[in-house]
C-alpha cells in the first residue's frame, strides 16, 4: 500500500505533462480522490495495526531504501493529501487567467506531492536528502511560474538558500555515515553515543534544515518567495513544504538523538533552537505588523508560527516525560492546525487580491461586503493563527502552555500568550480594513469555487479545536515519542 | 428521563444559533423575508428548548453534553440551575433584540453579515452560560469577543472603527489574562477541580500557605481577566466607547450578551470554582467588594457628566454590573439572591433603555439629551417605558431594580458590610442624579426646537411597530418581574433556588 | 375589596386623556370620595374598630414582596379625615377648572393628582415594608407634578428643591427601613408591625431609630428639613397646597407612628431619650422658629405654610414627649391623632378659603371672612374649639410630668399661632 | 594508528574544498560565480563522504558510500541545470525591465517638456542621462545583496 502513495503523484506528474488540456482537469481530479483514498487508507491500517516498515524490492537496511509508516507520517500523509486536494481545486478556477502557467503548474504540483510522501515515509538519512531535494527543486519551480522580474529574484534566493542548506544536510549525513556505517534512523539511534563527531554532524543537519524551514537568522528567502508567488503556490508553500524540513529536524533531535538529547550540549543547543523560536515570532509578527502587501503580511505570519513549532525543542528535550509528551503533541497539532489554516488564509487573500487587482493592505477597504465569504474564510484562518478558541491552534497553543508549565519553563509560558496577542495586531489590521464603508477599487467578480475551498479548509482548522482528540490519538499510536511517553 | 435525549439538549441550544448564522451568512442581501423569518425561528425555537431545559431543572433532572476534546480535558455543556437564569435571560431578550434589529435597520445595507455575527454572539452567550468547566468556558468567552468586534465596527465609519481597535485592545488583553489564568488552574490543579460544582471544589482544599497563595493570585487573574467584560473600573474604557455601534448592538453589548459574560464569569469563578465559603476564608471577597464599590460609585459619577444619551447609559451600565460584583462577594445567601436576580433585572431594564435611546435616535435623530425636550408628547410609549427602566435603574418600586435593590441591601446588612448598603444608597441618589433630569426633560419641558431629523413621522403610532412594542414588551417584563417577584415563575425565585444550592454543602 | 379602594384612582388616572380631559374633572372628586364612605362606615356604623383590630386585610404574597395591606383601628379616622380633605380639595379643583378649562397641562395636573391620591391612601392602608415604601415614594415623585404645575420660574426652583430633598428623605427611610427589615430578620417580607419590636430589641437599634425619624422628617417638616415646604406651597396651585398641607405632612407623621420604638417598645435594649430630646428640641424650634419667618411673608398661602410647619413642631414636640415618657404614650397617641386631624381639617379649610377668595365677587368678601374665622379661630385653639380640645388633652397629660418647662414653652405656642393667624388675616383683607 | 591513511587526505582536501567554496558562495555577488562556488562544494561534500566510509571494514570496497555520492552528483547536476535556467530568465526579465524603466523616464521627460512648453516656461532641457550602468551587469549581481526592495 505504501509505495501507492509515491508511485500515484509520480504517474499523474507525468499524465499532466502529456496528456492535451482538454482531459487535463478530469485526471487531476480521479488523481486526488485517489492519492486521498491511498492517504486514508494507510492512516486506517497503522491505526488499527502500528507503524509498518515496508523495504522497496525488499532490499534490507543498509542499503536498501526502507519505508517507515507510523502515526506521525500518516497523519502528515493525510495533512498533505487534504490541503493538496483543496488547493488543486482552487488552482483550477485561479489559474483560468494563467493560460501560460497553468501547463508547467500541474507537474511541479505532483511532484512536490511525491516528495513530499516521500519525506512523511523515509525511514533513512539519505532517503530524506532524496526527498528534501526534490522538493526543493519542485518548489523553486513553482515560485519562478509567474515569470516576472520580481517572482524570479525570489525563486534565486530561494534556490541558493536551498542548495547551501542542502549541502550542509548532506554534509552532516556523510560524517554520520564515516562514524556509524548506517543510515537508517532506528539503527542509527541506538548506535549514537555523546561525542564530538555526533554533535557536528546533528548541527550541520541542523544548520541545513533550518535554512530550509527559514527558521529566523535564515528566514531572508520565504517572505518574497511565498509572497511573490500564485496564491495556490504560496498556499502550497507555507503549509506543507516548510513543514517537511521541520518533520525531519524534530525526528532527527527526537527520535534519532532521543538516548543522548540529554547530554548538556545539545540539551543548551534545544534551549537556543527555542530562543531562535522566540526570535521568529517577535521579529515576524514586527515585520507582519509593519508589510504594505496583504501577502507579504501573510507569509511574515508563516515566519512567526514557525517560531511556536521550534519551542517544541526546548520543551521536550531535557524535560519530564510528561512535558515532553505534552509539547511533542502541541507541536504536532500546532503544525496541522497552522497547515490547514495558512493554507486557507493564503487562499483567501489570494481571491481578495484577484478581485481588487491591487495587493496592499488598504487597498482592501470595503471588502466586508462584497466578497464576504473569502474574508469570512480569512477570518476563521485568523482565528486559528491567533490561536484563539475554538480552533486548532488553540488546543495547540494549550498543549504547549501546559508542556511549559509542567517543565517549570515560566518564559515559553510568556512567550506563548505575548505571541497571541501580537498575531491578534497584524490579523485585526486586516479587518479594520475591510470593515471601512467606501471601497476605494471595483471589485471584479471571481468563480465561488476560489472562495469555498478556502472556507472548507479554514473550516477543518476550526473543527480542530472540537476533534483534536482523533489526530492526537493517532499521534499516541506512533513509532517515536519525544522522551518516549 | 432517557440520558440519550439530554445529551443532545444543551448541544442544540447553542447550534440553533450557531446554524442560523451559518445561513443567514450565506443567503444574498436582497432576501430580507427569509433572513428575519430565519431569525425569529431561531429565537423561538432557542426560546423554547430554554424553557423545556428549565422546566427540566426544576425537576432536579441534569442535561449534560460531554466529550473529551484535549488530552485529559471535556468540552462540557451542563445545564444548572444558575446557566439557566443567564440562559433564559439571553434568550428572551434575543427575541426581543432581534425584533427591534429588523426594525431598525430598515433599509440600511450590510443586514446579512449583521444578522449572521448577531446569531453568532448569541451562540457565544448560550455557550457561555451552558459552559461546565472553565476550558469550554474560556472557548465560548473568546469567541464572543471575536463575534462582537464585526458588530461594533458595523457602521464601517472611521469612528466605529476607533472604537473596534479600543475594544479588542481591552477584550483581547483580557481574554489573554484569562488564558494565562486557565491554564496555570489547569497546570496546578487539574481538570476536575476546574469543573463547575454546585457548591465549589475547593473546602476539602488543606490549608497549605503556598496553594491558597497561588490560589490567591488565580483569582485576582481570573477578576483581571473577566473584568475587562464586566466593566470594573480600570478596565471599562471600551464601553462608553463601542457606544457608537447601532442601537440593538448597544443592547445587545451592554444588557444581555458581553457585559453579563463578564459578570457571569465571576459568579461561576466565585461560587463554582472556589466555593462562597473557601472564598471568604481566602478573604479574596473583602478586595472584589471594594472594588465592585468603587466602580459603583466611578460610573454613576461619570455618567453625570456625559451630555450624550447612549454614553449616560453605558457609564450606567459601567455602575449597574458591578452590583452584580458587589453582590457576589456578600457572604451569604441574601447577598447572592440579590447579586443573581439583579443579574437579570438589569439586562431587562437596560435593554429598555437602550431600545428606548435608539428609538429617539431613529425617529427624531436625537443624540443628546438636551435635544428630548417634549418628546414625552411625541413618543409617550417610548418615553413610559424609558421611564419605567429609570426608575427602575433607581431602584423605585414597584420595578425590578427596587427588587435587587432591596435584597443587594438586606444580603450586605446579613454579611455585616453596611459601608456596602452606605454604597447602593449613594449610588442610589446617583443615579437618581443623573435620570431624573432625563425625565424632567421628556414629560415637563415643552419641545423648543424642531426635531434633529425626524425620519418616522406620527402615524398611528409614534414609530415603526418593530421599534415599538419590544421596548413596550421589555418595559412591561421590568414591571412585572418587580411587581411579581414572589412569584413562582419570577427571576426572584429562580435565583433563590439557586442560592439554596449554593449553600447547601 | 380593600384593593379596589387604594387602586382605584390608579385606574381612573389611566383613563385620563389629553383630548377628553375637560368632560373626565368630574374625576377629582370620585376618587376619594368610595375610601370615605368605607372608612365613615367603619367609624360610625357597626362596632367601630378598637385601637389595635384590623378589618378589611389583604394578604396577597405572590405581588410585590408579599403584600399584606389592613386598615387598623388607630388609623382609620385618620384615614376618613385625610378622605375628606382629598374630597374638598377634589371638589374645589372640579369646580375651578369647570368654569375655566383653558388651563394648560390639565391632563397632566390630574394625573399627577390621582397618583398623589394613590400613595397617600396606601401609605395608610399598607402593611408591608415594601408597598409601605412603595407607596411613600409614588407619593413623593407624584406631588413633584402638582408643585411645578404652573411651569413659572419659582414653582420650577421651588419642584427642584423638593425633588432633591425627597430623594434625599427616600435615601434615609431606604435605608432605615432596609436596616429594620433586616433586624426583623425573619423571611424576606417583613411587616411594619413588627418593626418598632425589632428595632428597640437590637442594640443598633438608634441608628434605625435616627434614620427613620429624619427620613419621615422631610415628609413631616421637621425644622431643618422643612426648607421645601414653605417654597413649594405658594407656587402650587390651591387645591394642591391645601391637599400637601392637610393630608400628605401627615404622612410623615403616620410613619413616625407606625415604625419607631414607642410605647411599650421604647423600653427594651438601647435607650432612646437623646433621640426623644432631639424630637422635642426640634418640635420647639420648628414651632416658634416657623412662626418668626411665617409673619414676616408676603404672600398668604406662605404663611399658612409656616404655620403647618410650626404645627408640625408641635406634633414633633407631643411625639418626643411620648417617647420620653412611654407610660402615658397612649393618651398623647390619642392627643396627637386628634392634633392632627384638627390642624388637618383647618388647615385645608383655610387654604381653600385663600383660593375662594380671589374667585368669588367682591360683595362675598366679608361673608367669608367671617367663615374663615371659625377654623382660624380653631388653630389658635379658643376654648371650646377643636384646637383647645386637642391641645387639653395633651395638656393633661404634661401636668403630670415633671417637666414643668415643656408645659410652659408648649402653651406660649399657642401665641405663636394667634400672630401667624392675624397675619394671615391681615394679608387677606 | 594516527597514520594518515589515504582516505583520510581525501576527507581532509574535501573538507578544505568546502571551505573555500562556502567562502566564495557568501562573498560573490555575481550569480554565476556563486554557482561555480555551489558545485566544488557539493564535490568537496562527495570527496569527504568516499574519504570518511573507507574506515569502516578495513578496506574492502563498502558499496553505500559509492552509491550515495552517485545520486548527489545527479541531484547536484539537476540542481545546477534549474539555476541556470532561472539565472538567464531572470537576466532577460531584468534587460526588459529596465528597458521599460527607461522608455517610461524618457515619456516623463517628453510630457515635462510639452509641459515646459505649454506654460512657456524655458526651461533648460535636462534629459535625464540614463545611468550607463551595463545593464548586463546588474542583471547578474548576487540577487541576495541588491538592494531594489519589495519584489512588487
Amino acid at each position: 500500500m505504501m509505495p501507492l502513495l509515491l508511485i500515484i503523484p509520480l504517474a499523474w506528474a507525468i499524465l499532466c505533462i502529456l496528456l492535451p488540456q482538454r482531459w487535463l482537469s478530469l485526471t487531476i481530479r480521479a488523481g486526488l480522490l485517489l492519492q486521498v483514498g491511498a492517504a486514508l487508507l494507510l492512516t486506517a491500517d497503522v491505526y488499527v495495526n502500528g507503524p509498518i516498515e515496508y523495504a522497496l524490492g525488499d532490499w534490507q537496511a543498509p542499503l536498501g531504501i526502507a519505508l517507515i509508516a507510523d502515526g506521525v507520517s500518516v497523519t502528515l500523509i493525510s495533512l498533505s493529501a487534504v490541503v493538496a486536494l483543496f488547493v488543486a481545486f482552487y488552482a483550477q478556477s485561479y489559474l483560468q487567467r494563467y493560460e501560460h502557467e497553468q501547463t508547467y503548474f500541474w507537474p511541479l504540483f505532483w511532484f512536490l506531492l511525491a516528495s513530499l510522501n516521500g519525506i512523511w515515509l523515509a525511514g533513512d538519512l539519505f532517503n530524506l536528502y532524496v526527498g528534501l531535494e526534490l522538493l526543493g527543486l519542485a518548489a523553486v519551480g513553482m515560485v519562478t511560474l509567474t515569470g516576472e522580474k520580481p517572482a524570479l529574484h525570489a525563486a534565486l534566493r530561494y534556490l541558493y538558500a536551498a542548495l547551501l542548506g542542502s549541502l550542509a544536510y548532506l554534509a552532516g549525513v556523510a560524517i554520520l555515515y564515516g562514524a556509524y556505517g548506517t543510515l537508517a534512523i532506528p539503527q542509527l539511534g541506538e548506535l549514537l553515543d555523546a561525542n564530538i563527531t555526533t554533535f557536528v554532524a546533528i548541527g550541520l543537519i541542523s544548520i541545513g534544515l533550518l535554512l530550509k524551514t527559514a527558521i529566523f537568522p535564515f528566514h531572508y528567502w520565504l517572505p518574497p518567495a511565498h509572497g511573490g508567488a500564485l496564491a495556490p503556490v504560496s498556499a502550497l508553500l507555507s503549509a506543507l513544504v516548510v513543514k517537511a524540513s521541520f518533520y525531519i529536524l524534530a525526528r532527527v533531535w527526537l527520535d534519532m538523538a532521543s538516548e543522548i538529547n540529554s547530554h548538556v550540549v545539545l540539551y543548551s543547543a534545544a534551549q537556543g533552537l527555542g530562543v531562535l523560536g522566540a526570535g521568529a515570532i517577535l521579529w515576524g509578527s514586527w515585520q507582519a505588523y509593519k508589510a504594505a502587501q496583504v501577502k507579504m503580511l501573510v507569509a511574515y505570519s508563516t515566519v512567526a508560527q514557525l517560531g511556536y513549532l521550534m519551542l517544541l525543542f526546548p520543551l521536550a528535550i531535557g524535560t519530564t516525560a510528561v512535558a515532553a509528551g505534552l509539547a511533542w503533541q502541541g507541536a504536532m497539532l500546532h503544525l496541522l492546525a497552522h497547515g490547514f489554516a495558512k493554507a486557507a488564509m493564503f487562499m483567501s487573500v489570494g481571491t481578495l487580491v484577484l478581485a481588487i487587482g491591487h495587493g496592499k493592505v488598504n487597498d482592501l477597504a470595503g471588502v466586508s461586503h462584497r466578497i464576504p465569504i473569502s474574508l469570512f474564510a480569512f477570518g476563521l484562518s485568523a482565528v486559528s493563527i491567533m490561536g484563539l478558541p475554538p480552533s486548532g491552534g488553540f488546543n495547540a497553543k494549550w498543549l504547549l502552555l501546559q508542556s511549559a508549565m509542567a517543565s517549570q519553563q515560566w518564559w515559553w509560558f510568556i512567550l506563548l500568550v505575548v505571541g497571541g496577542l501580537l498575531t491578534a495586531a497584524y490579523v485585526f489590521r486586516v479587518f479594520r480594513i475591510s470593515f471601512v464603508e467606501k471601497a476605494t477599487h471595483e471589485f471584479s467578480s471571481t468563480s465561488s469555487t476560489l472562495d469555498f475551498t478556502a472556507l472548507a479548509l479554514a473550516a477543518i482548522a476550526i473543527a480542530m479545536g472540537f476533534f483534536s482528540q482523533w489526530p492526537l490519538s493517532l499521534l499516541q499510536s506512533s513509532g517515536f515519542q519525544g522522551g518516549g511517553l | 428521563m432517557m440520558p440519550e435525549f439530554t445529551f443532545w439538549l444543551p448541544v442544540v441550544v447553542v447550534g440553533t444559533s450557531l446554524l442560523a448564522a451559518l445561513i443567514i451568512f450565506a443567503l444574498p442581501e436582497a432576501q430580507q423575508r427569509t433572513r428575519s423569518v430565519l431569525n425569529i425561528g431561531a429565537a423561538v425555537v432557542k426560546l423554547a428548548i430554554v424553557a423545556y431545559m428549565v422546566q427540566l431543572i426544576m425537576a432536579g433532572d441534569i442535561a449534560e453534553t460531554r466529550f473529551e476534546i484535549v488530552p485529559g480535558i471535556d468540552f462540557l455543556l451542563r445545564a444548572d440551575a444558575l446557566s439557566m437564569l443567564f440562559a433564559g435571560l439571553s434568550s428572551v431578550l434575543w427575541l426581543f433584540t432581534t425584533l427591534y434589529a429588523i426594525g431598525y435597520l430598515e433599509g440600511s445595507p450590510h443586514r446579512s453579515r449583521f444578522f449572521g455575527f448577531f446569531s453568532l454572539c448569541v451562540a457565544s452567550t448560550m455557550g457561555i452560560a451552558l459552559a461546565g468547566n472553565l476550558f469550554t468556558f474560556l472557548i465560548f468567552f473568546e469567541m464572543l469577543t471575536l463575534s462582537t468586534y464585526p458588530l461594533v465596527v458595523h457602521r464601517g465609519t472611521e469612528a466605529s472603527l476607533k472604537a473596534g481597535r479600543t475594544y479588542l485592545r481591552y477584550t483581547l488583553s483580557g481574554g489573554a489574562v484569562l488564558l494565562t489564568a486557565v491554564a496555570l488552574f489547569y497546570g496546578l490543579f487539574g481538570a476536575e477541580a476546574a469543573e463547575f460544582t454546585e457548591a465549589g471544589g475547593f473546602q476539602t482544599l488543606g490549608e497549605g500557605s503556598e496553594v491558597s497563595l497561588w490560589l490567591t493570585i488565580l483569582f485576582f487573574m481570573f477578576i483581571a481577566g473577566l473584568g475587562v467584560k464586566a466593566a470594573l473600573v480600570p478596565l471599562h474604557g471600551w464601553l462608553p466607547v463601542a457606544m457608537v455601534a447601532p442601537a440593538p448592538v448597544s443592547a445587545l453589548l451592554h444588557a444581555v450578551a458581553v457585559v453579563k459574560a463578564g459578570a457571569f464569569g465571576i459568579v461561576r469563578v466565585v461560587y463554582n470554582v472556589y466555593g462562597i465559603e473557601f472564598a471568604w476564608q481566602l478573604g479574596v471577597l473583602l478586595p472584589l467588594a471594594i472594588l465592585a464599590a468603587i466602580t459603583i460609585l466611578w460610573g454613576s459619577l461619570q455618567a453625570l457628566r456625559q451630555i450624550e444619551l447612549k454614553k449616560r447609559l453605558a457609564y450606567s451600565t459601567v455602575s449597574q454590573v458591578s452590583y452584580i460584583v458587589l453582590g457576589v462577594c456578600l457572604f451569604g445567601p441574601i447577598g447572592t439572591i440579590g447579586g443573581l436576580v439583579h443579574l437579570l433585572h438589569q439586562g431587562i431594564m437596560k435593554v429598555t433603555l437602550f431600545f428606548c435611546a435608539g428609538n429617539y435616535a431613529e425617529t427624531l435623530g436625537i443624540h443628546r439629551i438636551d435635544e428630548l425636550d417634549g418628546t414625552g408628547k411625541r413618543m409617550p410609549l417610548t418615553s413610559i417605558a424609558f421611564t419605567i427602566g429609570a426608575f427602575g435603574m433607581i431602584g423605585v418600586p414597584p420595578t425590578a431594580g427596587f427588587i435587587s435593590k432591596w435584597y443587594l441591601a438586606s444580603g450586605a446588612f446579613a454579611a455585616g458590610m453596611n459601608w456596602a448598603v452606605l454604597v447602593l444608597i449613594i449610588s442610589s441618589m446617583l443615579n437618581a442624579a443623573y435620570f431624573l433630569p432625563i425625565l424632567y426633560r421628556l414629560w415637563f419641558k415643552p419641545q423648543k426646537q424642531p426635531w434633529p431629523d425626524e425620519q418616522i413621522a406620527a402615524a398611528r403610532f409614534e414609530t415603526h411597530g418593530l421599534l415599538l412594542w419590544p421596548v413596550v414588551a421589555t418595559a412591561v417584563f421590568s414591571i412585572a418581574a418587580g411587581l411579581f417577584a414572589a412569584h413562582a415563575f419570577s427571576p426572584l425565585t429562580w435565583a433563590t433556588l439557586i442560592s439554596v444550592r449554593e449553600y447547601l454543602p | 375589596m380593600i384593593i379596589l379602594l387604594v387602586l382605584l384612582p390608579l385606574l381612573l388616572a389611566a383613563l385620563v386623556t389629553e383630548q377628553r380631559v375637560r368632560k373626565q374633572l368630574w374625576i377629582f372628586a370620585a376618587a376619594p370620595l368610595p375610601m370615605l364612605l368605607v372608612a365613615a362606615g367603619y367609624i360610625f356604623h357597626g362596632d367601630g374598630l378598637a385601637s389595635g383590630e384590623t378589618a378589611m386585610v389583604l394578604n396577597a404574597d405572590w405581588l410585590l414582596l408579599g403584600v399584606y395591606w389592613r386598615v387598623s383601628g388607630g388609623l382609620v379616622t385618620l384615614l376618613a379625615v385625610t378622605a375628606l380633605l382629598w374630597l374638598l380639595a377634589g371638589v374645589y379643583s372640579w369646580q375651578e377648572y369647570q368654569k375655566n378649562p383653558g388651563e394648560a397641562h390639565l391632563a397632566r395636573y390630574l394625573r399627577c393628582w390621582l397618583l398623589t391620591l394613590t400613595g397617600n391612601f396606601g401609605v395608610l392602608v399598607a402593611g408591608d415594608i415594601a408597598s409601605f415604601y412603595s407607596f411613600f415614594a409614588l407619593m413623593t415623585f407624584a406631588a413633584y407634578g402638582l408643585v411645578i404645575h404652573f411651569e413659572t420660574r419659582p414653582a420650577l426652583f421651588a419642584g427642584r428643591i423638593y425633588i432633591a430633598m425627597a430623594v434625599l428623605g427616600e435615601a434615609l427611610l431606604l435605608s432605615g427601613l432596609l436596616w429594620g427589615a433586616h433586624l426583623i430578620n425573619d423571611d424576606i417580607s417583613p411587616l411594619l408591625r413588627e418593626l418598632p419590636r425589632a428595632i428597640a430589641a437590637s442594640e443598633q437599634g438608634p441608628w434605625v431609630a435616627l434614620l427613620l425619624f429624619t427620613g419621615f422628617g422631610v415628609k413631616a417638616g421637621l425644622a431643618g428639613l422643612h426648607w421645601w415646604l414653605p417654597l413649594a406651597h405658594p407656587v402650587a396651585p390651591t387645591p394642591a397646597s391645601a391637599v400637601l398641607s392637610g393630608a400628605m405632612i401627615k404622612a410623615g407623621l403616620v410613619g413616625w407612628l407606625l415604625t419607631l420604638p414607642l410605647g411599650e417598645f421604647s423600653v427594651m435594649a438601647a435607650d432612646y431619650s437623646n433621640i426623644a430630646w432631639l424630637a422635642i428640641g426640634l418640635g420647639l424650634i420648628g414651632a416658634y422658629g416657623a412662626a418668626a419667618m411665617g409673619v414676616f411673608a408676603q404672600q398668604a398661602k406662605t404663611v399658612l405654610a409656616y404655620s403647618s410647619v410650626s404645627q408640625m413642631g408641635m406634633l414633633t414636640c407631643m411625639l418626643g414627649v411620648g417617647w420620653l415618657y412611654p407610660q402615658f404614650w397612649l393618651a398623647i397617641f390619642a392627643a396627637m391623632l386628634a392634633f392632627a386631624m384638627h390642624h388637618g381639617v383647618n388647615k385645608t379649610l383655610l387654604f381653600l378659603g385663600v383660593g375662594i377668595r380671589k374667585r368669588i365677587p367682591a360683595a362675598f368678601v366679608p361673608l367669608l371672612l367671617v367663615l374663615m374665622a371659625i377654623p382660624a379661630l380653631n388653630l389658635i385653639g379658643l376654648p371650646f374649639t377643636s384646637g383647645a380640645y386637642a391641645k387639653d388633652l395633651f395638656k393633661a397629660v404634661l401636668t403630670e410630668l415633671p417637666q414643668p418647662l415643656i408645659y410652659a414653652i408648649f402653651s406660649y405656642a399657642a401665641l405663636a399661632t394667634t400672630a401667624l393667624i392675624l397675619r394671615f388675616a391681615w394679608l387677606l383683607r | 594508528m594516527i597514520s594518515f591513511s589515504v582516505d583520510f587526505w581525501y576527507a581532509g582536501i574535501g573538507a578544505a574544498l568546502i571551505a573555500l567554496s562556502l567562502l566564495a558562495f557568501l562573498l560573490s555577488k555575481r550569480l554565476l560565480k556563486k554557482l561555480l562556488a555551489f558545485n566544488i562544494m557539493g564535490s568537496g561534500v562527495f570527496l569527504m563522504m568516499v574519504g570518511m566510509a573507507q574506515t569502516q571494514n578495513d578496506g574492502a570496497a563498502d558499496a553505500v558510500p559509492q552509491a550515495l555520492v552517485l545520486t548527489g552528483i545527479v541531484v547536484a547536476v539537476s540542481a545546477t541545470a534549474l539555476a541556470l535556467v532561472v539565472i538567464r530568465r531572470f537576466a532577460l526579465a531584468s534587460v526588459v525591465a529596465a528597458l521599460a524603466a527607461e522608455n517610461k523616464a524618457a515619456e516623463n521627460d517628453a510630457a515635462e517638456n510639452d509641459a515646459a512648453e505649454k506654460n512657456g516656461a524655458e526651461r533648460t532641457g535636462s534629459d535625464t542621462a540614463v545611468s550607463d550602468t551595463t545593464v548586463t551587469d546588474t542583471a547578474l549581481t548576487d540577487p541576495n545583496l541588491n538592494k531594489n526592495g519589495d519584489p512588487q
